[in-house]
């Protein structure tokens, strides 16, 4: 089938090896740490900022979820952080420690071998995101051989393997296939087996279920877990639907216009939903009343953001401070539960943006469980609703 | 359909093709007056003898007092059965006509359709890769000079150079050198650098517009997520889908050009090819030979669209047989 | 019809009226100070009887660019000197032919000179009277390369019968008895008499101009300096197996040695390029000259003529008496390749009797032995008796034979096969050529040329007669002619030293003379360059009645373009200006002192021309005449 | 990359800009017959009262004789400014818009430039400039600033140094053989060029239109036996059947641009067709189908527009195809000699090459960089007007 010449790839996965060791004598730091990572695109109508420097970490076997509407950069940021966004004209500055290595320094070679073994990438579109001009099969070798210097037969059977772990049935016949031949969800099946081709210590997954029939989507996300827990990879899980962050994530980042607006456990977010953003995002689950209209307004200009904070303009509670300098600067609430927002700094009350200061917030865990269901449940039929607008968000990336 | 049924579907309407343009070209040539029995009255007059019986004699001679669907119906049996008659240019049978200038044909339209085929998509991806820089810039300036200017233009322009005032190749081709010589390469040089000029721009326009959108397609970002490396990504990735639309195109620029440049290459660099042959055949008349190089091209154009078609049915495997 | 030396006599002093003209006009153009070239010259323009300008056209093949360049200095020259508008039509040159130039016979009668004619021999070439013409309109079509057949110029009688003129597209009658002429010519028997009568002939032609004379041009052909054996004058290649290269090139004439004290070696390849590639090598049926040189390298033919236009006996001599019985003697020695044997008396007798004068060969040579009675005397002798006399038969070259083998042509003779004949591979690829030719055919390749190699054994070694360089003749190990069609291709191929001998166009002379890789040799032509201007009723499209008709009118054509200009500007001097139907190293040439010399001189100018012109207009019936200015 | 993506020709409801849709014959329509109304009483006027050899225009002391082949040509200008220049004014913001796009691509405003002055000397330069003429002792006179051995010239015009012959500036591009101004003759071409590009380009157009639109709409064994004769079209060896026509009947430019546009349209074809059956689906068509349009009027004033402005580009890279193949013939010797187009100059001076080279290479030149112009005229509109069509069109 490929007929590659192998020999780059034995030497970067040596590479690989010796970073592996290097990680493991770095002790307890994070699987990912992302520093202050901002990327923008230089385009004709000016610089077009689509993060703006964010912070998050993922730990091993760790779920976190980017969450945020159509546009607000949590494609790009996860894109940045295995430099998949083209450059020029994207560029990327900040920090995006992976075990310990600094992927942003690395060379273009290096950074090749941390690609698949490393860190794994499953995209929104199953449809676009498979060659169509080769069989299933050969992509998953491919995406085996590019990194193990492994006989065509044993990748092939590696790459059944995983067609059948991943729920293809009748998974050896299947290899030949095209992948017009396989059905949306097992198109997302089979991108998942390609990215466990390397058995990556990181998958990033980026709304993957977002182009199924709802149906396809719970059985694919269940997939997701079931495999998370069998090969122990860390999960940077993006999405726009809240009620599937209910259902699979352990902490949450909440983004806009390629700010962090929020972080916290599922807990913290669901439970105690502090910025204006959250509250107003989670109010656009249904049954929380605002289900219909959305959030008013629109993304700013990304070539020309406003000054503070970058919801205002939409924020039913700004005041002059919000309009002023920089992004508010993350304010911790609890431990792991940061907020950007000016009523939590400087004594200004931040009942003004919780509501009356009871809302959704003080339930105790068992009714945290069950809105957490609630959520997955409703999340589910709203993720329907929210089928047609896919794809607004990769709008700011062909640059 | 089923890839069988569908070849057969396919040569049967070239089949049908080729006989409408086999037919029209019948009745272009029997509308014209055939310039033997002309030449045959003029000699006559001129030494003497009667021309009125010279053209009956030569009329009769060549069957042209046949009525008109005698002669068609003899003229399809004769295509259909590879009997193509007898060249009165060249005194010799068509289809020997035929071979031999096909022999010499093939001697640059083999390296020129390779070198098109390896360089034209190689130039264009890589064009694409490098989009709006400065390489790109260039490619794109070299694609369009060789696709503007004119085939035989710039020939007889390579030719006065290289061959006149710098003396590096020959001036007159030399059938008599082997196929696999330098001389050969020699005196075949400027001809194929002046075809690829000609043909490598449109593919490699359409090759570096097709690969563009590959390019940024989501399946090169999961190939780079896979750890790709970059030159991989465009020879497997973006080459092969690029492959599938330039399928379409390859064989109808080759095609044009063959028809078209290669007699004015042949004519300008003394070739005796295919090219020459039909024009020869054409000035001179010579109805058998005129035929058979029309039916030869037609043939080679059936043939090259049939191949395409194939070719872009086996590319492409979103492509069912059914939908064509 | 009349033919009495009593109209010849008239017609001559009617020529001297027309010298004492001429003289005339030079006074007329003395403060003239030469042709004006602005339109209208000295004059106006000619108007129809409607009042409009005359507007003519001009048919010429478009294939050749010098015709184009003719075909306007003749527009150009036509509307400063005569005030006629020219419009130029370039045309295939065939086509032309086709549709012009040949017409369905309709026959019918005309009146000539006050008498009434019989058409009758209408043919294709001949298309009818005047009055009944029916083909296309046209006004005049440039011709090149009439041969005008210098050495015997019988031939050229099919364009000056008259009625009875076997090619006669452009309607033209005699008004001298031509036809008597020729017959007298035809008759004559001794060679006095017959320069005399063709003497009266072109004479005449010159006064009535029927086709409008323009020039003969020379051949140039460069040859590679180092190249021993052309000939300057006249070289039509008989002595070609005597040719040789000198390394070195010295710098004397490039003519043979006179005295050969060591024959020089044989080595090397003689090359030569030609334009137009051959469709056939079968010497019974070719008619090209590029294939009839092709051929010769192989085969020789009978006989051939030296530099100063003698005859020269290769395969057999002719000799007679008094032209009726010629006695032809084959040359000793002569023979085929295996199986075929030698040549004798009978090879060419069979080939004359079973081919020629067959009903189905219709070979090339068929026409020049029909009604020829021959008969074979001895084993290397026949004869050959005519229906009348012809002292220059020779010089006709009609009796020129190539030599073809009995045994070859037996199983075609016997079953009636021309087809076979002429597709026969041995003829074809001249495979039985034996000793009989310099070279021995390796290859026709039917695209690019053919290559030969020396013959070993050719019999022209051990003749007697002829230069001392026949010893060892050829002196080439080998020979090419390539066919190359594009003439830059050609030059540079001449330039580079590929080629060993390659024609030259006109304007590039000069400049090849001065190279010195490249020796450059003149040879003048005996074939015309003509303007034909159609004489029949739909010749003239400019009004009602046909003034090309009238002598004078065609005498004020010649005088309206200037022959030294257009052999100046177009001809870059390397052409000679042409007045009658012979050049002037024609044996039958009348001389200067009785040609006119219309468009030279005195006979050339708006002046001269328009003089003439109204002389054809008082003529005419029709109210022609001249817009005063 | 612009956020901004207004609406785009292939986009446009037409019908929007041509008053409320009960006027049926547009503006446009009225003035283009408005315009070609005198047009066709010269004609007859030419080919009634005046004489075959009379110019057409000697009435008014005008020396122009006309032929069919200016009609047409006339003709087709009057197509060009009611259907091409006065809807780009009748909408200006669409005009800027476009203008916006194409003037991104700098090589493409250089090459309209160009073309602007091919155009306008085709135009007007014969107006200005005089016809070239024939004069056989001025051959061959060299460029200005550059010189030819005086062995090669039978007379020099300009001055004589070194036994060299230098040009003048009566002749700036030098002198054939003939003696005619390659300058001269160059403005002349123009006007052969212009008249190939806007003839040929109006038939094929039309043709092509008509042919895909119905085909589109009649559906059903019409459209798949329309479809296989444009199948059998495109396989026609267009050049190899122009040589046995121009063998047999002779052919002149008229015949050249018949026969030519007669074999070129088949890809139009195809593509209008593919593309009339896109727009039919589009929205603002079924609307107008709903609100009780016909179908003709559907295809005339939606499908029609809208596909005739996407093969714009395709008919831009069609031109430069006619007027290398007028040149290619020329070349080989089949062309009118008469004609004077750049083709035949090139060919006029393919013998003289050795030693006159101007005589080719400024022609040469001046094709060369008429083809290259809208070749990059073509690229730009192909990015300006629709990028999709990238493919289809270079097919």
């Amino acid at each position: 089938m490929s007929g590659t010449d192998r020999d780059p790839e034995v030497e970067a996965e040596a590479d690989l090896d010796a970073e592996t060791e290097a990680t493991a004598e770095g002790g307890d730091e994070p699987l990912l740490a992302v520093e202050g990572l901002r990327t923008t695109f230089e385009t004709d109508a000016g610089t077009l900022v689509a993060v703006d420097g964010i912070d998050f970490t993922v730990s091993e076997g760790e779920t976190v979820c980017l969450v945020g509407e159509s546009g607000s950069g949590k494609t790009v940021a996860t894109e940045s952080i295995t430099r998949l966004v083209d450059s020029p004209p994207g560029h990327i500055e900040g920090r995006v420690r992976f075990r310990g290595h600094d992927l942003l320094a690395m060379d273009a070679e290096a950074i090749r071998s941390v690609r698949g073994p490393g860190i794994a990438h499953v995209f929104q579109n199953p449809q676009d995101a498979l060659n169509h001009c080769y069989t299933v099969g050969w992509q998953i070798v491919e995406a085996i051989r590019v990194h193990e210097d492994v006989s065509e037969a044993a990748a092939r059977a590696r790459a059944v393997e995983l067609l059948d772990r991943v729920g293809i049935a009748n998974p050896s016949a299947r290899f030949d296939d095209y992948p017009h031949e396989f059905s949306g969800g097992q198109k997302q099946r089979v991108m998942i087996a390609v990215a466990l081709a390397g058995d990556p210590d990181l998958l990033v997954a980026d709304e993957p279920t977002t182009a199924l029939d709802v149906t396809v989507q719970a059985r694919i996300l269940e997939l997701l877990s079931e495999l998370q827990a069998e090969f122990g990879m860390g999960v940077l899980f993006v999405t726009h639907d809240l009620g599937v962050v209910a259902e699979i994530a352990d902490r949450v980042v909440v983004m806009y216009a390629g700010k962090v607006m929020e972080r916290g456990s599922v807990l913290d977010v669901f439970e105690r939903p502090s910025h204006p953003y959250t509250r107003a995002l989670l109010s656009c689950l249904p049954g929380r009343g605002n289900e219909v209209t959305g959030i008013e307004g629109s993304l700013p200009d990304p070539t020309a953001p406003p000054e503070g904070c970058r919801f205002a303009p939409r924020c039913e509670h700004a005041i002059g401070a919000c309009r002023r300098g920089e992004q508010p600067p993350e304010t911790e609430l609890t431990e792991g539960h940061g907020v950007s927002c000016v009523f939590y700094r400087d004594g200004r009350d931040p009942s003004v943006v919780r509501g009356n200061g009871n809302g959704n917030g003080s339930g105790d865990g068992s009714d945290a469980e069950t809105k957490r269901r609630d959520a997955s449940r409703n999340g589910s039929r709203s993720a329907d609703a929210s089928t047609p607008g896919t794809g607004g968000a990769e709008g700011s990336d062909g640059g | 359909m089923g890839l069988p049924r569908y070849v057969a579907a396919r040569v049967v309407w070239a089949a049908v093709v080729s006989l409408v343009i086999v037919t029209i070209t019948f009745g272009l040539m029997a509308a014209a007056p055939n310039p033997a029995v002309q030449e045959a009255a003029t000699q006559a007059a001129l030494e003497g003898g009667d021309p009125e019986e010279a053209v009956e004699r030569e009329r009769e001679l060549r069957g042209l007092d046949e009525p008109l669907h005698v002669r068609y119906a003899d003229f399809l049996r004769g295509v259909y059965t590879l009997n193509w008659g007898w060249s009165d240019l060249q005194n010799r049978p068509v289809s020997e006509a035929l071979s031999e200038a096909l022999f010499y044909t093939a001697q640059y339209s083999v390296p020129w359709t390779v070198l098109t085929l390896l360089i034209g998509p190689l130039i264009g991806v890589y064009s694409a890769a490098n989009m709006y820089s400065w390489r790109d810039h260039l490619a794109t300036g070299v694609a369009f000079f060789g696709y503007a200017i004119p085939n035989f233009f710039f020939g007889i322009i390579l030719l006065l150079l290289f061959g006149v005032y710098l003396e590096w190749i020959p001036v007159v081709y030399n059938t008599d050198v082997a196929v696999f010589s330098l001389e050969n390469a020699r005196q075949l040089a400027i001809p194929v650098f002046v075809l690829v000029t000609g043909s490598i721009g449109a593919i490699m326009r359409v090759s570096r517009n097709e690969s563009a959108e590959f390019r940024n397609a989501d399946f090169m970002k999961t190939a780079k997520a896979k750890g790709v490396s970059p030159l991989r990504a465009y020879a497997y990735h973006v080459m092969r889908p690029t492959m599938v639309p330039l399928s379409t195109t390859v064989v109808g620029q080759l095609l044009a050009i063959f028809l078209g440049s290669s007699l004015l290459v042949e004519v300008v660099f003394g070739i005796p090819g295919l090219g020459r042959l039909t024009f020869d055949a054409l000035i001179a008349q010579d109805t058998n030979l005129v035929l058979g190089t029309t039916l030869l091209f037609t043939f080679v154009a059936v043939v090259g669209n049939l191949i395409e078609d194939i070719v872009f049915t086996v590319l492409d495997p979103r492509i069912s047989y059914d939908d064509r | 019809m009349t033919g009495s030396n009593t109209e010849r006599q008239a017609r001559l002093s009617r020529r001297r009226a027309i010298a004492a003209l001429g003289a005339g006009a030079t006074t007329a153009l003395a403060g003239c100070g030469g042709n004006g070239n602005g339109g209208g010259g000295g004059g106006g323009t000619l108007l129809t009887p409607e009042g409009d300008q005359v507007v003519l056209d001009v048919y010429h093949n478009s294939a050749s660019e010098t015709q184009q360049l003719v075909a306007e200095f003749i527009g150009q020259e036509l509307s400063a000197n005569l005030g006629i508008e020219v419009e130029i039509e370039p045309i295939d040159g065939v086509r032309f032919n086709d549709e012009y130039w040949t017409a369905e016979a309709e026959g019918g009668s005309d009146t000539v000179g006050g008498e009434t004619v019989e058409w009758s021999e209408p043919t294709p070439r001949n298309p009818g009277p005047r009055s009944v013409t029916s083909n296309e309109a046209w006004d005049m079509s440039l011709v090149i390369g009439l041969n005008t057949y210098p050495l015997n110029p019988q031939t050229n009688r099919v364009f000056f019968d008259g009625a009875n003129s076997r090619y006669n597209p452009v309607g033209y009658y005699p008004e001298f008895d031509a036809a008597g002429l020729f017959e007298e010519a035809g008759a004559a028997t001794t060679e006095s008499e017959i320069a005399s009568v063709f003497e009266e002939i072109f004479v005449n032609i010159a006064a009535e101009q029927p086709y409008i004379m323009l020039t003969f041009t020379d051949s140039i052909t460069g040859y590679n300096p180092e190249l021993r054996g052309p000939v300057e004058e006249f070289s039509n290649g008989w002595d070609f197996a005597g040719w040789f290269t000198e390394a070195g090139g010295a710098d004397e004439s490039a003519g043979l040695p006179e005295d050969i004290e060591e024959p020089p070696a044989v080595e090397g390849s003689y090359n030569s390029v030609s334009g137009s590639a051959f469709s056939t090598l079968n010497p019974l049926y070719n008619t090209e000259s590029g294939a009839g040189t092709a051929i010769d390298r192989a085969l020789d033919q009978g006989y051939t003529f030296d530099e100063n236009q003698e005859y020269f006996p290769l395969l057999y001599d002719m000799s007679t008496d008094r032209g009726e019985v010629w006695v032809f003697e084959v040359r000793d020695g002569l023979r085929f390749s295996d199986p075929y044997g030698s040549v004798d008396a009978e090879t060419f007798v069979y080939l004359i009797e079973e081919l020629h004068q067959s009903e189905w060969a219709n070979t090339a040579n068929a026409i020049e032995w029909s009604g020829v009675n021959v008969e074979v005397t001895g084993d290397l002798e026949f004869q050959a008796e005519l229906p009348e006399p012809r002292l220059l038969w020779p010089e006709s070259f009609d009796p020129l034979e190539y030599p073809i083998p009995r045994g070859l042509l037996e199983p075609y003779v016997e079953n009636e096969d021309r087809e076979g004949l002429q597709r026969n591979e041995e003829l074809l690829e001249l495979a039985f050529t034996g000793n009989l030719g310099p070279y021995v055919l390796e290859e026709w390749n039917r695209g690019s040329g053919t290559t030969y190699t020396r013959n070993d054994e050719y019999y022209l070694r051990n003749i007697e007669e002829g230069p001392a360089l026949f010893e060892n003749a050829p002196y080439f190990e080998e020979s090419t002619i390539e066919v190359i069609e594009s003439q830059a291709s050609r030059l540079g191929a001449l330039e580079t030293g590929e080629a060993d001998s390659a024609g030259i166009p006109p304007e590039r002379f000069e400049d090849f003379d001065e190279n010195p890789d490249v020796s450059v040799y003149q040879v003048p032509q005996s074939f015309n360059r003509i303007l034909s201007v159609n004489m029949r009723d739909n010749g003239w499209s400019a009004g009602p009645g046909n003034l090309f008709q009238f002598v004078e009118f065609r005498r004020a054509m010649a005088s309206a373009i200037g022959k030294t200009e257009l052999i100046e500007g177009v001809y870059r001097g390397l052409a000679q200006p042409h007045y009658t139907w012979q050049p002037r190293f024609s044996d039958f040439y009348p001389g200067d002192d009785v040609v006119e010399t219309y468009g030279t001189g005195d006979l050339y100018g708006p002046d001269v021309a328009r003089e003439f012109a109204r002389a054809a207009i008082e003529r005419s019936e029709f109210d022609y005449r001249y817009a005063e200015e | 990359m612009t956020s901004e993506k207004p609406d785009r020709f292939d986009r446009v409801d037409w019908s929007a800009y041509e008053g409320s849709g009960g006027v049926d014959p547009s503006v446009n329509t009225v003035g283009a017959i408005g315009t070609t109304l005198p047009l066709v009483a010269l004609f007859v006027y030419d080919r009634q009262f005046v004489g075959e050899r009379e110019a057409t225009f000697g009435a008014v002391g005008l020396e122009a004789d006309w032929s069919g082949l200016e009609y047409l040509f006339a003709f087709t200008l009057i197509l060009f400014v009611w259907y091409v220049l006065v809807p780009l004014y009748q909408n200006p913001r669409m005009t800027r818009y476009y203008w916006r796009e194409f003037t991104r691509n700098r090589p493409a405003v250089v090459s309209l430039g160009w073309l602007l002055v091919v155009f306008v000397g085709g135009l007007l330069g014969p107006l200005v400039v005089s016809a070239p003429e024939q004069s056989v002792l001025a051959g061959h006179q060299p460029p200005v600033y550059l010189s030819i051995d005086t062995a090669n010239v039978a007379q020099c015009l300009g001055e004589v140094r070194g036994g060299r012959c230098y040009g003048t500036w009566e002749y700036p591009l030098g002198t054939t053989r003939g003696g005619k101004g390659v300058f001269r003759s160059i403005v002349y071409g123009m006007r052969i060029s212009v008249q190939i590009a806007f003839i040929t380009t109006t038939i094929v157009a039309t043709i092509g239109i008509t042919f895909g639109t119905v085909s589109a709409y009649a559906g059903g064994w019409v459209d798949e036996a329309m479809m296989r004769f444009v199948d059998v079209v495109l396989s026609f060896p267009t050049l190899l059947m122009f040589l046995l026509i121009l063998y047999i009947y002779g052919a002149g430019l008229g015949m050249f641009i018949v026969v030519f546009s007669l074999f070129a349209w088949g890809g139009t074809a195809r593509y209008v067709r593919s593309k009339s059956l896109s727009v039919s689906e589009e929205t603002y068509v079924s609307a107008a189908r709903i609100s009780g349009a016909s179908t003709t009027r559907i295809v005339r004033r939606h499908v029609v527009p809208n596909t005739a402005s996407s093969i714009v580009t395709q008919l831009t890279l069609l031109v430069p195809g006619f007027l290398l193949a007028e040149a290619q013939l020329a070349f080989l010797g089949l062309g009118d000699t008469s004609l004077p187009s750049w083709g035949q100059l090139i060919a006029a001076g393919r013998s003289d090459l050795g030693f006159a080279p101007w005589i080719v290479v400024a022609p040469g030149i001046v094709l060369f960089l008429t083809i290259l112009a809208f070749n990059f005229l073509g690229d730009a509109l192909l990015d300006a007007l629709d990028p999709e069509a990238a493919a289809e069109v270079e097919r």
